[in-house]
């Protein structure tokens, strides 16, 4: 029995919950859920702490299997949840794990507020470029030209620039990276929630099944490989030819940097509120 | 049950020593609240119905407000994000009305007692989060201000038009609970008792407020903080392997712990087991919908309260909720006053539909007047409980212009009948 | 105070004037004369300028209704309320009209006190904004229905600490005109 | 044995117990390596065949059945580098750690 290999994923799985779990084969999510885990071992955080909270969506299914206090909400609101739990249990960490649609497009109020409040979330957008779960809709993703059932034409539509979204609105940890640097996004993750302030992490993810099938990728691996060889880390843009920038998913950590965060901020507020009016007797 | 009762019944009560420990606290504090709480014996002072909202959910235990501006309700937020900080609870100004609902529950599952104020507009975009705080079961305070409608309307004036949308306006068909005040001091107290409903019953309570009540000030004296009763949420006593989130008992009413005490539960909006996950088995999904629907009925009693207002000797009864109410016994005082008898029977728990008492009073009276605000709502409720009675014996009396229904209205509809 | 079954007045003119203050100060300095009370009020959306008025309702009984429908006194600061509220005057109302802005009077009420009182407070106070203040202290003058050290009270509770000192000011020239008017 | 599929909410599909019964009796069938000697350990129970681990493992110590199950095919070639841990989106490979 010694000499069976534990997997320190399986001791975080909710192992009365069933598996093999709903996405199809080949989805980044279970990937995804992997690196999740393995950043929180890394960082030996207690489960007890940790809340991950979900919207609607293929990637938001996450928290149904992992051992943590979880939470699984309304489509797009995520994040407005997760504010709730942060700003009454501040010293809680608060993951939240959403989609392109999900966060982008019905959420994308919540996100830019969420990242102009700079709230001390780790946001996980697993960006597949599809509506998964309902079959293939375009999103606010859906690169220009790509087919979906809604874009049966391909897409006209220009798409969204997330982590430029979100600098721009404010948030203070902004990383990219794809389902096939599991090391760089378990390392990225943990930045995230060592990191005092929002974060969002935008992870490119394989849907083979729906997104892959209509656009022709080829199956998940193809699809791997595409990320593998089709991105280049950050610290390599200026070192390049810009032909050679072009069209690629720059991956890394686009921004990071240490802003008054609002929880902390609320704090300090009770605190002056509660010593002025002592002070007034 | 028929009578009107002010106090709530309970098992929890906050310990009094805590109870002067905050006074005194908050007794250094320059603000509103000094007048409120100067005394250990509250003083007769005058108070606006949204303000009563504000310091009503302070004295229930509130301590986590989300919500966005929008009139008439606005008074409410801007209280607690001065009150709330001196007591160590939070105000957050949300991006819209959506993200007010999500956050107070998710405060809530982190174990605040939570609320949020809002108005018509508002309160149609918080409906789906409202249907999850009831299939979560999640104790919550959603408090609407009524005004005209629809969509924009008349945000300053007085409308009873979402009396259906409290009880029906989430999709998917779940029991409410809804508390109709009809004065400043009612709207305090039915406050309290909106969170109380909440914590006990884990769901989300509604306080429909009139426009002109939350905007109108009145000499009110409030009760004391020592007679304040307030009920808190019963947490788990099981280690956490044995927790289920949706526990079974006779009274249909379980036991809920907070995120971060252990006990790492799941909750989604998806149909569920009585441990949270979920399932789409027909056996466990209704059983689900059950249980959200029998623990209200089974606690009927404890929920439901009327006001009878001189309907002992009365041949007509006049049934209103809210500032119509107030019109009515205007109008009832003008009538007796002519040897007309007249009563009113007044809701204030509006839903569940207080069936038996209402039953029960009007089979005594040959006509019933329903006035309400709307373009009639609440009649069609007395029309199914008065099957014996025909058309003509149940009077509707609508206005929708953003004028209030004045006593001289019913008295001449009253007058029309006799 | 004379009081009937109960007291009705209604304050009127236009966003701007102070007129919700100035019955929230009336109604509170009832709540200190142990009276019961009522106050409401409606407005157009505008801070400044279009329609305003506030309601106040005092009584030794429970008040049902809480709007002012038959009204004891009104006060109207501009031609528009004034034409607008007149005919809900009791026959033995009393009609109080800032001349400032009230020119034309439709209907000649019995009781019917008129003083430009933006004009007073612009020059015996150096500014308009107690109007409010002037007129109702005016009002409860000449109605008798709340008393003069309870305004007094009202006011300081009502407005901020430093204002308080121009609106005890403007309370006392009020007073000073209810006691002349017509000598 | 039915294979009763249904559909959730959003429309994804949803296996019912009777299809993991089904493929409780598919992994049966297939013959498991012997675990002493295998530097992986495959769930095939869970195991959707994707087949990422097989195309990422850089030293080729994995193949691939007919029915695309991924099975050690040169125990010796593995450097224990747990690519195909980390990579399998089903959680169903462990990667043993060297002796």
């Amino acid at each position: 029995m010694a000499n069976i290999p534990q997997k320190i994923v399986h001791q975080y799985l909710r192992h009365d919950k069933k598996f093999p779990h709903v996405w199809c084969a080949g989805c980044s999510n279970g990937i995804i859920l992997g690196a999740i885990i393995r950043a929180i071992a890394s960082m030996e955080l207690n489960r007890d702490d940790i809340v991950m909270v979900s919207g609607i969506g293929c990637s938001s299914r996450m928290p149904v299997y992992i051992d943590l206090n979880t939470m699984h909400t309304l489509h797009g609101r995520a994040i407005a949840f997760a504010t709730g739990i942060k700003m009454h249990k501040p010293n809680m960490k608060v993951i939240v794990v959403t989609g392109d649609g999900d966060c982008t497009a019905i959420g994308g109020n919540h996100l830019i507020h969420a990242a102009r409040r700079n709230l001390d979330l780790s946001v996980i957008l697993v960006n597949n470029n599809i509506y998964g779960m309902t079959g293939g809709q375009c999103s606010p993703t859906t690169p220009h030209g790509a087919i979906a059932t809604t874009a049966p034409y391909g897409s006209i539509e220009p798409d969204f620039d997330i982590c430029k979204l979100a600098i721009g609105a404010g948030a203070s940890f902004v990383a990219r990276t794809t389902a096939f640097h599991v090391t760089e996004m378990q390392n990225y993750i943990q930045a995230s929630m060592e990191h005092p302030g929002f974060s969002l992490i935008e992870v490119i993810s394989a849907c083979p099944v729906i997104y892959g099938r209509l656009n022709k990728k080829g199956g998940a691996p193809q699809m791997m490989k595409e990320f593998r060889d089709n991105s280049i880390p950050q610290t390599a843009v200026d070192k390049l030819p810009p032909e050679q920038v072009e069209g690629k998913i720059i991956r890394g950590i686009l921004r990071r940097e240490i802003q008054p965060e609002y929880s902390a901020a609320y704090a300090d507020l009770i605190k002056g509120v509660q010593e002025s009016a002592g002070g007034e007797q | 049950m028929l009578k009107k009762t002010t106090s709530n019944s309970t098992k929890a009560k906050t310990p009094k020593a805590e109870t002067l420990k905050k006074k005194s606290s908050a007794k250094k504090a320059a603000s509103k609240i000094v007048e409120l709480e100067s005394n250990l014996e509250r003083k007769t002072i005058i108070m606006q119905g949204n303000e009563a909202v504000a310091y009503g959910a302070l004295d229930a235990g509130v301590n986590f407000f989300a919500g966005y501006p929008i009139t008439p309700s606005t008074e409410v937020a801007e209280i607690l994000s001065a009150e709330l900080p001196k007591r160590g609870g939070v105000f957050i100004q949300m991006e819209d009305e959506i993200a007010s609902i999500c956050a107070i529950v998710g405060a809530s599952l982190a174990g605040a007692k939570s609320l949020t104020a809002t108005s018509g507009p508002g309160f149609s975009l918080m409906q789906e989060g409202i249907g999850f705080a009831k299939i979560t079961e999640t104790p919550c305070v959603v408090v609407n201000v009524q005004r005209m409608g629809p969509s924009t309307g008349m945000p300053t004036s007085p409308a009873q038009g979402d009396i259906m949308q409290s009880r029906w306006g989430s999709h998917g068909d779940s029991p409410a609970i809804v508390l109709y005040p009809d004065s400043v001091k009612e709207s305090y107290e039915l406050t309290i008792r909106a969170v109380n409903l909440a914590e006990k019953y884990r769901t989300c309570v509604i306080l429909l407020m009139d426009e002109v009540i939350g905007h109108m000030r009145e000499s009110v004296r409030l009760p004391d903080m020592a007679n304040v009763r307030v009920i808190n949420r019963i947490k788990p006593t099981v280690p956490p392997h044995w927790y289920k989130h949706y526990d079974e008992n006779q009274k249909y009413l379980s036991p809920l712990a907070s995120f971060g005490e252990g006990y790492r539960f799941h909750v989604t909006g998806l149909t569920h087991d009585a441990h949270g996950f979920p399932t789409n088995k027909a056996g466990e999904a209704g059983e689900m919908m059950d249980r959200l629907r029998k623990k209200i009925t089974y606690n009927i009693r404890d929920l439901v309260q009327i006001e009878s207002h001189q309907m002992d000797d009365a041949k007509i009864a006049i049934f209103a909720a809210g500032i119509t109410a107030r019109s009515a016994k205007a109008a009832i005082a003008m009538a007796r006053h002519e040897g007309i008898k007249v009563g009113l029977l007044r809701p204030l728990t509006i839903w569940p539909f207080p069936d038996d008492a209402v039953r029960k009073m009007l089979r005594d009276v040959d006509t019933v007047i329903v006035p309400e605000l709307n373009q009639g709502q609440l009649i069609h409720e007395i029309r199914r409980l008065t099957k014996d009675k025909s058309e003509s014996d149940v009077l509707s009396i609508r206005k929708v212009n953003g004028d209030l229904i004045t006593p001289n209205e019913i008295l001449r509809k009253i007058k029309e009948v006799i | 105070m004379k009081m009937e079954k109960s007291y009705e007045i209604r304050l009127s003119g236009s966003g701007g004037q102070g007129l919700i203050l100035g019955g929230i100060i009336l109604a509170r300095a009832a709540v200190l004369d142990n009276h019961k009370v009522t106050q409401t009020q409606s407005y157009g959306p505008e801070s400044r300028g279009g329609y305003s008025r506030a309601d106040v309702i005092i009584s030794d009984r429970d008040i049902f209704f809480p709007e002012a429908t038959n009204f004891n006194c009104l006060l109207a600061l501009t031609q528009e309320a004034c034409d607008k509220y007149l005919f809900d005057l009791r026959d033995t109302g009393i009609l109080i009209i800032d001349t400032t802005f009230v020119k034309n009077l439709a209907l000649a009420a019995d009781n019917t006190y008129e003083l430009p009182f933006t004009e007073i407070a612009q020059s015996e106070l150096g500014s308009a904004i107690s109007t409010n203040v002037l007129s109702v202290a005016f009002l409860t003058k000449i109605t008798g229905i709340v008393s003069d050290a309870s305004l007094a009270a009202s006011i300081a509770l009502s407005v901020k600490p430093s204002f308080v000192d121009l609106n005890i000011k403007a309370m006392k020239l009020g007073f000073k005109l209810a006691e002349n008017y017509g000598r | 044995m039915s294979n009763k599929v249904t559909k959730d909410r959003m429309g994804m599909i949803i296996k019912e117990e009777d299809v993991l019964e089904k493929m409780e009796v598919e992994a049966t069938e297939v013959k498991a390596p012997a675990e002493k000697d295998s530097p992986v350990l495959i769930y095939y129970n869970w195991c959707k065949k994707c087949g990422i681990c097989v195309a990422f493992c850089p030293t080729g110590c994995l193949g691939r059945r007919s029915d695309g199950s991924p099975y050690v095919e040169f125990p010796e070639k593995c450097i224990h580098c747990e690519t195909c841990d980390r990579l399998c989106p089903d959680f169903a490979i462990t990667g043993a750690k060297e002796k």
